[in-house]
């Protein structure tokens, strides 16, 4: 990648970020291996129709800003951008109804990205515990977890015997056999994310966080997405 | 290899700091169960204020015993602990099992520290402090001032909780589960949960570990240690707090925080250990263990006397993943020569109520040599034609003549006599349980060890 | 109003056909238990072959009985039995129990029907086919052959397996619950479970029923008596095949199919009844509700000796839906009058390992007196310097002086002599138990009987 | 309603239909005063234009057909259609779909309907046991049922206690406590679908199956619908 993690960490400190911005989140992903949609960067109309075309439409825009939470609250989000007239214009209104609903935030550009189709949502997570250090959670997303608090974890550096184990724990596991027209699905897409992301919260001191949110996984051979991810920052050597 | 607990459990002379002559004092209680336990190393009561105690000549400190002394019981208030630890490591003492309360537990957290510091200084460990002691019965050693007359066994029983452990030595007695050892752990200052499980790995005289947790300090070295236990023998587990209530409550009452619940959950199965949310449970799942058994293949067969014992088993097997396949045909023939007609010939096989015991002998003798027959759960019900103690007799005869290593587990219903058959098997190497239910998840717990085992040893081949 | 079973279960005269001289006959083993049990009625050996038995003059038939007879045991083989239930009507009998098998659970319905037309012709009603009798104990009537000397008390026991229920009746014994019946229904080609319950709703002598169930016939009728049962009394079951897979292993067993397992738990449910998975809930559920406890209000105290028992009773309750409360201050401040510093006032009250009986006591008699505390589960963990039988006689003390229907349940964690005080402490009318966890389920049986009672006496409220 | 239960249930054996057809049951739902989306039938394309602009946009449209289990399959449905112009093209469209795909198929006419806002998917059902006699079932639909099983039976004729305590047993009851941007759900009109199913099982002996699937639930005061039904008929009395 263009950066390396050390850098974007150095960047976020020197401007008093927490955390990583969304693009630098998806390099940082890219840069362990991650499954991440095709994005880009554009920060004018011009560069939002270059970078949606070369993806290829449908995509999806979000405003990037350190200091915006809900996007969609503040009109920060486009979804199913189809044409480039759509981008262009999409850019426009983004970055009007930012200025207008936020118009203290920092806007760094808008993240344009292929809409990915959908899958069974998981939530994949890692922090840091007082006693055990670095942990992995995994659980299936929405209703699962929110509701019937379906997780489940372990501590990193996992093993792939680990991954496996963490994901058949789960009571939502039930799903990865099929559903409602999916079929079996991609365990070992997800196992291979698990792996990645226990190997980023194993190396990466600074990051006292990830939460990628959702990771959309499909049927077998199909693999999976990381639709959603954040990094949180925390200075955590020495401790 | 020698463990460097090895002399905490075959020292070769204790010093026991604070024995009294008051019979009310801890440190005359804990002297008496060691003389009482049959201890036969050298035995030295340390206290300046007495000429001698039960009988044994008493010195004024560790330093003045001419002898080799490797454990040392400090039974005196923990403002003292620290004069007493400086002594000891005069002496050349190796542990320092310290009873007295009054340290990090109730917030004196630098107390702890120096203690720890002192004794690591003069290279030595310190078991506790806040502890009732510990017991190992392959050295005849009980060094605590809980019951004494534990059962000689394999199953290891470490605890971070002081009255619940005392009690379950007791509790142990009354169960007629064997240990080979206790230990108290206490605020854990130096020597841990994970220090212990690596003398365990390797001792010869322990199956198996039952462990009262209620928080760790070290995480990720208790995941490694324990991981390497669970590869070989199972870690049958109590966590304090396994929901959020229970978790403040633990750490309310230990003075320290803990990790959640779910965490705890995924480290346990990580490391392979079972689980368990009772103590009864925790007994019922040792006893499984206690004799060294071979891992069955899946296949389950369940011989009862009565169709309502087979139904509860049934259930409460399936509700563990266990599925009962149809019996092998030959076996099926096999049967048929013998039970009455309207016996069932399906799994459970059901010998029917007026069963004599050689029906008992004849199904569970060629269940255990038949090849797809992998392990059994036999249920009698007492009924007044039949004496379980004679059934129990009949089971025993097929396990020994066959000398196979299936498991077998026995659920007996009914009276006193029950009661007593059940203690019988039990004592010829047959767990036996009151209930079919608790029988049938006892035979599981096999089951769900094996599974937690395969997935720790592909862990520990990666690492 | 006198319940249509009522001279079951106080008859005035029973016969028993089948009475052999033969020890080992079933027929000879029912009036030995009849004889020995102390019933005070008219007793009757029928055998045309043989002149006494058991010391008692034997008649050639029913009719031949010069005397009120109401029961008929009948202990011949099955084709036998036709011509039995027509001389026992002839002789003006109420009720037929029959022990025989080789009824419809052999295949042979017509055999089964024909007997319930020859005994309703008659103006008779069936107990059984295929049963081993039934016990009441307060007519010291023990009709039945399975054990005797079962301890007289306040739970009924309906059981439709044979060979489980018959060693449920020694189960019972060994773990000191009273029954005042136990009942054997077998086939239910006549008396079925709601016939039953009927009774046993306006028994004086009962106050809860466990039940074992494998399928019913008359489900509508079940519903109506069930639900006014609970509205009233505690009823509670074991559903045979409470999984796909044991209801396939009960239907085999039976002969007959069932309703499927979750429309099970739906019907129970809909009753009130407290559904159990296994023998030893089932009792100690039962041990809760012998004594008739007014329902409690919410608040739950736990006082205990060790912090450890009280987390483990912490998580069982919490699992059950049970959160702990804070004590109210003005009882906080009373314990702190009496209490060590470090002990804790929180809930669960930890009075500490080295608690003298006194605490107990008196943290005890004061929460009983607390209008905001509703109920109590008190906790021991028997260490060497404390006596559970005294412990015990110091709870037992609080509740009787106070005298206050509250429930208050015992975990007594401990060795030989914490099991004696268990018993001693079940004498004394406290429901009590070996291990912390079983302890607290025990009370929580409490509140989920509450929370099922108030929806049942709503839905009966609508009909 | 315009014809008695009766006479549904004789045409339908006359017809020698082992159930009913959609608008049928529809009727049948309306009578027991069940919450159902507007509907009407159109026979011909002006028909469908009326019955839809009549109901109002954006309706539903559905092959009525005893002979077509899954209308998707054979290009039945037509969903989200927003113009009377739409209205009059999926009529034909539907029909010439239908024709070719399932030539034999009796085909009745087309079911229009309102289409229902988005809304927690339960499934509620009614049938007999030969023990229990008429039984109601209740459970969250999609995952709930399909995946985790999570069902919860009572015995005919229920009580209100007994509709509210089936509704509570369930694992996904925790999900009327408001999730995922709805507030908490309307928890009477479920009860009150449960008691008129109840009513239903009870008095309809031809009836040997009731089956909704979905009802929509809404949030507290904004009720029910009935989002698809079917009643299965058999001969049941004297049973
Ligand atoms: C350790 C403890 C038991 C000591 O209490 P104690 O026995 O009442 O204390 P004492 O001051 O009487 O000391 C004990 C004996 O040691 C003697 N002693 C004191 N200092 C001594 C020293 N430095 N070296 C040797 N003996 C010493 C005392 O003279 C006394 O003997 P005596 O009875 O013959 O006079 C107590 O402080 C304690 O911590 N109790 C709680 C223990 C516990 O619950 N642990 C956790 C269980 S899970
Ligand atoms: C009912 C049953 C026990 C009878 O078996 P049995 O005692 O061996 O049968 P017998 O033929 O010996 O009859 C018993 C006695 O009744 C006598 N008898 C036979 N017909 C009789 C009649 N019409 N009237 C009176 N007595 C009669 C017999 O002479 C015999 O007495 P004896 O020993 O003095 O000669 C047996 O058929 C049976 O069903 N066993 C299973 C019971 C069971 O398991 N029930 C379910 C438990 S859950
Ligand atoms: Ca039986
Ligand atoms: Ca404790």
């Amino acid at each position: 990648m263009a950066t390396t993690p050390q850098l974007l960490f150095e960047e976020a400190r020197r401007e008093g970020r927490k955390k990583l911005l969304e693009h630098e989140a998806l390099m940082l992903c890219e840069h362990y291996g991650l499954p991440v949609p095709r994005y880009g960067v554009a920060t004018n109309s011009k560069e939002a129709v270059e970078v949606a075309t070369k993806i290829g439409f449908p995509v999806v825009m979000k405003v990037i800003s350190p200091d915006i939470v809900h996007k969609s609250d503040v009109g920060g989000v486009a979804l199913d951008v189809k044409t480039p007239d759509e981008a262009r214009e999409k850019y426009i209104t983004i970055t009007r109804s930012v200025m207008l609903r936020a118009p203290n935030a920092r806007v760094t550009g808008i993240l344009v990205e292929e809409m990915l189709p959908r899958g069974l949502e998981m939530i994949v997570g890692a922090s840091r515990d007082p006693f055990f250090g670095p942990i992995v959670m995994i659980g299936v997303g929405g209703i699962f977890v929110e509701v019937l608090k379906d997780v489940s974890f372990r501590v990193a550096p996992l093993t792939p015997p680990d991954a496996y184990d963490m994901l058949r724990d789960l009571k939502g596991y039930v799903l990865f056999g099929g559903f409602r027209g999916m079929g079996p699905l991609d365990e070992e897409a997800v196992v291979d994310v698990l792996m990645k992301v226990s190997e980023m919260i194993t190396q990466l001191d600074e990051v006292a966080e990830i939460d990628i949110n959702p990771l959309l996984v499909y049927e077998r051979g199909r693999g999976a997405k990381v639709a959603d991810v954040r990094f949180i920052l925390g200075d955590t050597r020495g401790e | 290899m020698e463990s460097e607990l090895y002399r905490l459990f075959y020292p070769r002379g204790i010093a026991i700091v604070g024995a009294s002559k008051n019979p009310s004092k801890i440190g005359h209680i804990v002297l008496k169960n060691i003389l009482d336990g049959g201890y036969k190393g050298r035995v030295y009561p340390v206290n300046p204020t007495a000429e001698s105690v039960l009988g044994l000549p008493c010195y004024p400190s560790v330093s003045s015993i001419n002898g080799e002394v490797d454990v040392v019981i400090v039974s005196v208030p923990a403002d003292k602990t620290i004069e007493v630890a400086e002594d000891a490591g005069r002496a050349g003492a190796q542990f320092l099992v310290v009873l007295s309360s009054g340290f990090k537990e109730v917030g004196n957290k630098e107390l702890e520290e120096r203690l720890v510091q002192v004794a690591r200084k003069n290279g030595m460990r310190v078991l506790g402090p806040n502890i009732f002691g510990y017991v190992y019965t392959p050295a005849k050693l009980n060094a605590s001032f809980g019951p004494p007359n534990l059962l000689p066994g394999n199953i290891a029983f470490i605890t971070q909780s002081g009255a619940l452990g005392i009690a379950l030595m007791g509790y142990s007695i009354v169960e007629e589960i064997g240990v080979s050892s206790v230990v108290s752990v206490g605020n854990k200052a130096d020597i841990d949960d994970a220090d212990l499980l690596s003398f365990f790995l390797n001792d010869p005289n322990t199956q198996a570990v039952i462990m009262y947790i209620e928080g760790i300090s070290d995480g990720r070295k208790f995941l490694d240690i324990a991981s390497e236990f669970s590869a070989r023998k199972p870690i049958i587990t109590i966590k304090a707090g396994r929901t959020e209530f229970g978790a403040k409550a633990a750490a309310s009452h230990t003075g320290s925080l803990s990790s959640g619940p779910i965490l705890w959950e995924g480290v346990l199965r990580q490391v392979g250990a079972l689980q368990v949310k009772d103590v009864q449970t925790a007994f019922d799942y040792a006893r499984i263990f206690e004799r060294n058994i071979k891992l069955p293949g899946p296949n389950v067969l369940v011989i009862t006397n009565g169709g309502g014992a087979g139904v509860q088993a049934t259930d409460t097997l399936a509700e563990r993943g266990i599925r009962l396949n149809e019996p092998p045909k030959d076996y099926v023939d096999y049967l048929r020569t013998f039970l009455p007609p309207f016996a069932s010939t399906r799994n459970p096989v059901d010998i029917t109520g007026g069963a004599s015991d050689e029906y008992y002998y004849l199904a569970l003798r060629k269940a255990l040599e038949h090849e797809e027959i992998h392990s059994i759960l036999v249920l009698y019900c007492q009924t007044m034609t039949t004496n379980p103690m004679k059934t129990a007799e009949a089971i025993i005869k097929a396990v020994q003549e066959t000398d196979i290593k299936k498991p077998v587990v026995a659920g007996f219903v009914g009276g006193p006599e029950s009661k007593e058959a059940i203690s019988y098997l039990y004592r010829a190497g047959i767990p036996a349980y009151p209930t079919p239910e608790r029988a049938a998840e006892a035979l599981s717990a096999i089951y769900l060890y094996s599974k937690r085992r395969s997935v720790v040893e592909a862990r520990l081949a990666y690492l």
